[in-house]
């Protein structure tokens, strides 16, 4: 990254002139608290990560699936984290920040809920109030996550716009920050937005691949030869890959939501994935010059992924970055190979991943056995929220996956 | 030939209305999108007829994220009506020569204009339609010198927004490269009608005037929008020193207030143009008898 | 404990004569693997906990509530182990040493569901065959981790006797044991049942406790003066509790389900708690020589909470021992309390807690002022699986709780 | 006076019957609990009818850890009429003096019995009302002797079960406590009637004449019990050389199949006595003539 915000050609700040001051703010916030560790901010957020938020997570070896594959599967398990996901090391740093910041209150915006939660659990813990936005498809198929963010003592605004997913939710947020921009933060949940947000929230994260670069060592003394994530709007994926893009010896591979179809359809505005690295183009959306889903018009589409996390037409412009100078590897796993991966990852391991992060397992399945000798694959998150779909996704399409729900059939006596 | 826009500013303050292009107003059924067109052609011309100046026409995006519920409103119909750029562009080669025209959109839209990314085809087909300037809320002074410099060269004005957020470092930026004359953001927030026009709008008018004065730069006539929705607000604010009234929303609420009945709508809309015309007016000659200018 | 199991009075071995020689097979394993660390089994857990499990979990400043309290309140975070209790101490425990025993099968029962997930999860990481009971209520009540047993690969044979909890699941489980018992270990979800479990599941739960001693060491160079804990089966407040017995100035307090009501009625055959160490009595209750809530001729009572994990009629005989003698606190809270108490956590703490856990809070809400300067309590487990049951029973008791969820009220567009 | 149970097994092998008592048979509402209790007494009537030796009575308890579904059923339904200690030594009291009664019942109903914990209680009250001998399923010779030298002193017998899974130690200890019988199971699992009655009997019938043989311990009478359901299965048995067979499950499933017809009940339960009783017999004959007894 160059200091004003661009990765080669991505990145930059588009946003309305009245937000650009608290994004200059932010700027210098970013660079003072997170780059330079002024009054020991770094400090403060690792230790509340340690305490509150369970760091550091463990590497795993998967022995099953180091097996099937025939290398060594070393799995970070970000599941673990506080509140389920990778998301907290994120909003905790943010929400943290805006306390340095003397903000007063908190927004975000939400896809599957995991985001959100990360958010408002921080803010519950940290004492700040909090408000989220979140498209009402999303609030109907992540259900326990909206009751979670209201438990934590936080409004949830749900977005009837559009078709009501995370790029609604997005627009609406950006639309309470024009608001109230001087007393309020803005947590972005992914490694999305105008600078600084894309290189923030990468720092922010990257203590997952800092973690399991140590961790590797420790245990087998050596590097991984490639390291697999899902990606959404990529910031599993870059705090997983940026303390590894220095090292040309491993393979860096991002896998997107393929959803139903690679094609995109430009009448209807639909695109039926959010494979934004792998056929998206370039464009600006919500802040940042990247590759996204668009028609030929700039209009953005509506993307799809059974996996509400992965469901967005946009991406990190840094990793948009890394795709075009082809140090990283994008890839797609659609809605049936991801829906096979959870089922395998929850029978052979015991570890029920997220919707989104079980795509980063399909990938394994497809190309395991040619990825090297030792192949880190970030658990991004738990699979939780994710049981009602998962068993309805499951019996739609009549995957056999050697499940069934028999157990309910018979009433209580 | 002068400048329309600056013509337009040049006896009195101008009334600048700003329309959704072709957002034909609430349908059951989606019109064709020539019938759409021709509904928007129809609204200008009762904004004309009401009094308007230069008319602001937005190309409506898919994520407008500095509009109000009101204007995204109007944009989700009008791509449902199916409005593109290149309709767009034919909609304004189509209107009166002499009526000044101002195109708003967002990044992305002048970004993909033409098929590939860049900026130059769309300040081209802007330029040959007729578009005298743009304005585009998604783009800081940060990003917009490839923007700037090839409608420079095009000859259409790039209009920039000052906010009430914005510091005096970011205001010096901002009238360095804004042409045409300055948006200037009421308030805090997205568009949208508000019945308070607060004091930010004294004080922001005052802090261009005083960096005009400091730095010597010709003046840009100052356009005030942002919440603007009655006759008197409009007074109020050109009494306070504005150049022009820029009304969005409030527009938009009378064709959404008419349902599908679009000639109520077109008079409702005349009606509204006429006050806040007369506003404009009144507002003038109470700052050119008062002590307000100071 | 002595040689033969017995806590005081308390313990014992009263099972069919069937099982004795699984029992004493058992005894004999938990005696050379888990007390000798024989063959290096001990290690093998903890590298088990530690990479699979999550461990050390951390122990956490609760800072809003120890401004309340007026008191330093730490909380040690189970809710932070793989499956979101503590149960997978004692579950992946038992399941490596079956492993360790060549036995081929796993059968459990569950109440919550926590201990059967946690034991599935460990099924399905170690390779084991599984199959969980689990009362018709309780699967109706604990969906969520129903669906995570099933998507673990396991067996869930829903028991449709009697009031369908925890009690007649247990007695399911021990039938099947008494067919399969040449090949099946049962694992046994609490510090219940013969010996060697009270003290096998003891010592794998015990290191909830050592850690936070070590922890709180580390952090403030102390003991401290308090531990409390909520207590079902006790597994937890063992856990929690054994390294601190032996240190007389700290004061211990297992908190029970007082459910709606404190009294029991012997002509229903209800105890509308499980308030066992409180008010129970002495009887024999799946195979040990406990407390148990019974009428006057010896029959078992339904016992009722809120919380299905603490939805018990028995309790450790450890336990009732370490009451006995004076040395360990016994105390109750009730339905409503623990729920107010679950909001308070969730809203002040960013902490969702277990149903089961919020009772330890209630109880802090009660005494926390008087309990010392330095007070830890464990965090027995996430409330993830008790979402639902937290929304109703918070409706239908019209508690004040801020609580509302008019965001699901509109349709999606 | 000989020991009535001893007496039992004299001559022939006994058949020994097994009902839950109080347990009246599938009903809509439940009968009083006296009602209940005479129903015990007239099933009773039909097995010694049919040929019952001995009688096992089950005291029910609400977790009957070691029963299967059908005695689980029928202790469930005992439980519902209103059955209690005190109502089953009342019962036992009223029948017959010379049948031998043996309860069955879980150690948590004797620890309990008469308000202050201990076995004590349940023993005096036992002997009173003529129980000749106890089997506690979940109560392992290790725990058992304070009930033994309570039941030692009141003339009591406890009887005790060697499962197939019981080791040779084992089987010591068990002898040397038990008296009256040894309750031999004849397979893994809970009580329930089973078709097949496995090898397992025949060997456990085996292990423990060879511990008599080696530790020169006066034979024991030896009754197979868990799964045995037809008078082909009892003579089988017998044949093999049991003093005695068991039947609970089978006959339960008699008076559970014929609904809330007590009559029929009644009939049948005697019918399947018979038949059981007869096989009894000619699994006795069997054993005299032929070479199995080896
Ligand atoms: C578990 C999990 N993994 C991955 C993602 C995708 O986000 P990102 O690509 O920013 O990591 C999400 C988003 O909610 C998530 O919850
Ligand atoms: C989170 C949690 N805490 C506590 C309990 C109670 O069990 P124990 O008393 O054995 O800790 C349970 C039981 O399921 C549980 O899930």
């Amino acid at each position: 990254m160059s200091s004003d915000g661009m990765f080669g050609e991505f990145g930059g700040q588009f946003v309305p002139e009245a937000l650009m001051p608290a994004i200059e703010e932010l700027t210098d916030a970013y660079d003072r608290y997170v780059q330079e560790n002024e009054a020991g901010f770094m400090d403060d957020l690792q230790s509340h990560l340690r305490s509150f938020g369970g760091r550091p997570t463990p590497i795993q070896r998967a022995d099953q699936l180091s097996e099937r594959y025939g290398c060594e599967v070393y799995l970070k398990r970000e599941d673990l984290v506080h509140g389920g996901a990778h998301k907290l090391n994120n909003a905790l740093g943010q929400v943290l920040l805006a306390q340095y910041m003397d903000k007063e209150r908190i927004i975000a915006e939400t896809g599957a809920g995991q985001h959100g939660t990360a958010t408002t659990m921080s803010c519950a813990h940290l004492g700040m109030p909090c408000e989220i936005y979140m498209g009402r498809h999303d609030v109907n198929r992540q259900r326990p996550n909206v009751f979670r963010m209201r438990l934590n003592g936080a409004t949830v605004n749900p977005v009837d716009i559009g078709r009501g997913t995370l790029k609604e939710a997005i627009s609406e947020t950006m639309r309470d920050w024009a608001r109230t921009v001087e007393t309020t933060h803005y947590v972005i949940g992914s490694v999305v937005g105008p600078h600084p947000y894309p290189a923030m929230v990468r720092d922010f994260q990257s203590v997952i691949g800092r973690e399991a670069k140590r961790q590797l060592r420790e245990e087998i003394g050596e590097l991984p030869d490639a390291v697999v994530a899902c990606a959404g709007g990529g910031s599993n994926a870059m705090g997983s890959f940026a303390p590894f893009v220095e090292e040309s010896s491993v393979d860096l591979h991002a896998v997107e939501a393929g959803g139903s179809d690679l094609s995109i359809d430009g009448d209807t505005g639909i695109a039926p994935n959010s494979a934004t690295l792998s056929i998206g183009t370039r464009g600006v959306l919500h802040g940042s010059h990247t590759k996204i889903l668009q028609d030929e018009d700039g209009q953005i589409m509506e993307s799809h992924s059974v996996s509400a996390g992965l469901d967005y037409a946009g991406v990190g412009p840094e990793l948009a970055a890394l795709v075009e100078s082809g140090r990283l590897t994008a890839a797609t796993v659609d809605d049936d190979t991801a829906l096979e991966a959870f089922h395998r990852l929850s029978q052979t391991e015991g570890i029920i991943p997220a919707l989104e992060t079980a795509h980063a397992f399909g990938y394994l399945e497809a190309h395991g056995e040619a990825l090297g000798d030792t192949v880190l694959v970030t658990v991004s998150g738990r699979g939780d929220k994710d049981l009602e779909t998962v068993i309805e996704e499951s019996h739609r399409r009549e995957l056999d996956v050697g499940f069934d729900l028999s157990v309910f059939d018979a009433e209580v006596q | 030939m002068t400048d329309p826009i600056a013509a337009a500013f040049i006896d009195n303050p101008a009334f600048i209305p700003y329309l959704a292009a072709g957002d034909p107003g609430p349908f059951d059924e989606p019109p064709s999108a020539d019938d759409a067109v021709a509904q928007t052609s129809a609204y200008i011309d009762a904004l004309v007829a009401g009094g308007a100046d230069i008319v602001e026409l937005g190309l409506p995006h898919s994520e407008p994220i500095a509009d109000g519920p009101t204007i995204q409103q109007a944009s989700v119909r009008a791509l449902e009506a199916g409005m593109t750029p290149d309709r767009f562009f034919e909609l304004v080669d189509d209107l009166p020569a002499d009526l000044p025209i101002v195109a708003m959109t967002y990044y992305n839209m002048v970004y993909r204009y033409g098929g590939s990314p860049g900026v130059d085809e769309f300040i081209e087909a802007a330029a040959a339609a007729g578009v005298d300037g743009i304005i585009v809320p998604d783009l800081p002074v940060e990003e917009s010198d490839p923007l700037c410099a090839a409608a420079r060269d095009a000859g259409v004005h790039i209009i920039f927004i000052a906010a009430p957020t914005t510091t005096d470092e970011r205001l010096a930026a901002v009238m360095q490269r804004c042409s045409g004359y300055l948006y200037v953001q009421a308030r805090l927030g997205t568009t949208g009608s508000q019945t308070d026009v607060s004091d930010q709008t004294r004080s922001s008018l005052g802090r261009v005037r005083s960096f005009e004065t400091n730095f010597e730069r010709d003046p840009l006539p100052k356009a005030v929008g942002f919440g603007v929705s009655s006759g008197e607000q409009a007074a109020d604010i050109v009494a306070a020193g504005a150049d022009g009234v820029i009304v969005g929303s409030a527009l938009i609420d009378e064709i959404t207030g008419a349902g599908t009945d679009r000639a109520r709508a077109e008079r409702q809309l005349e009606a509204l143009a006429t006050e806040l015309a007369a506003g404009t007016e009144r507002g003038a000659a109470r700052r050119q008898s008062g002590p307000e200018r100071t």
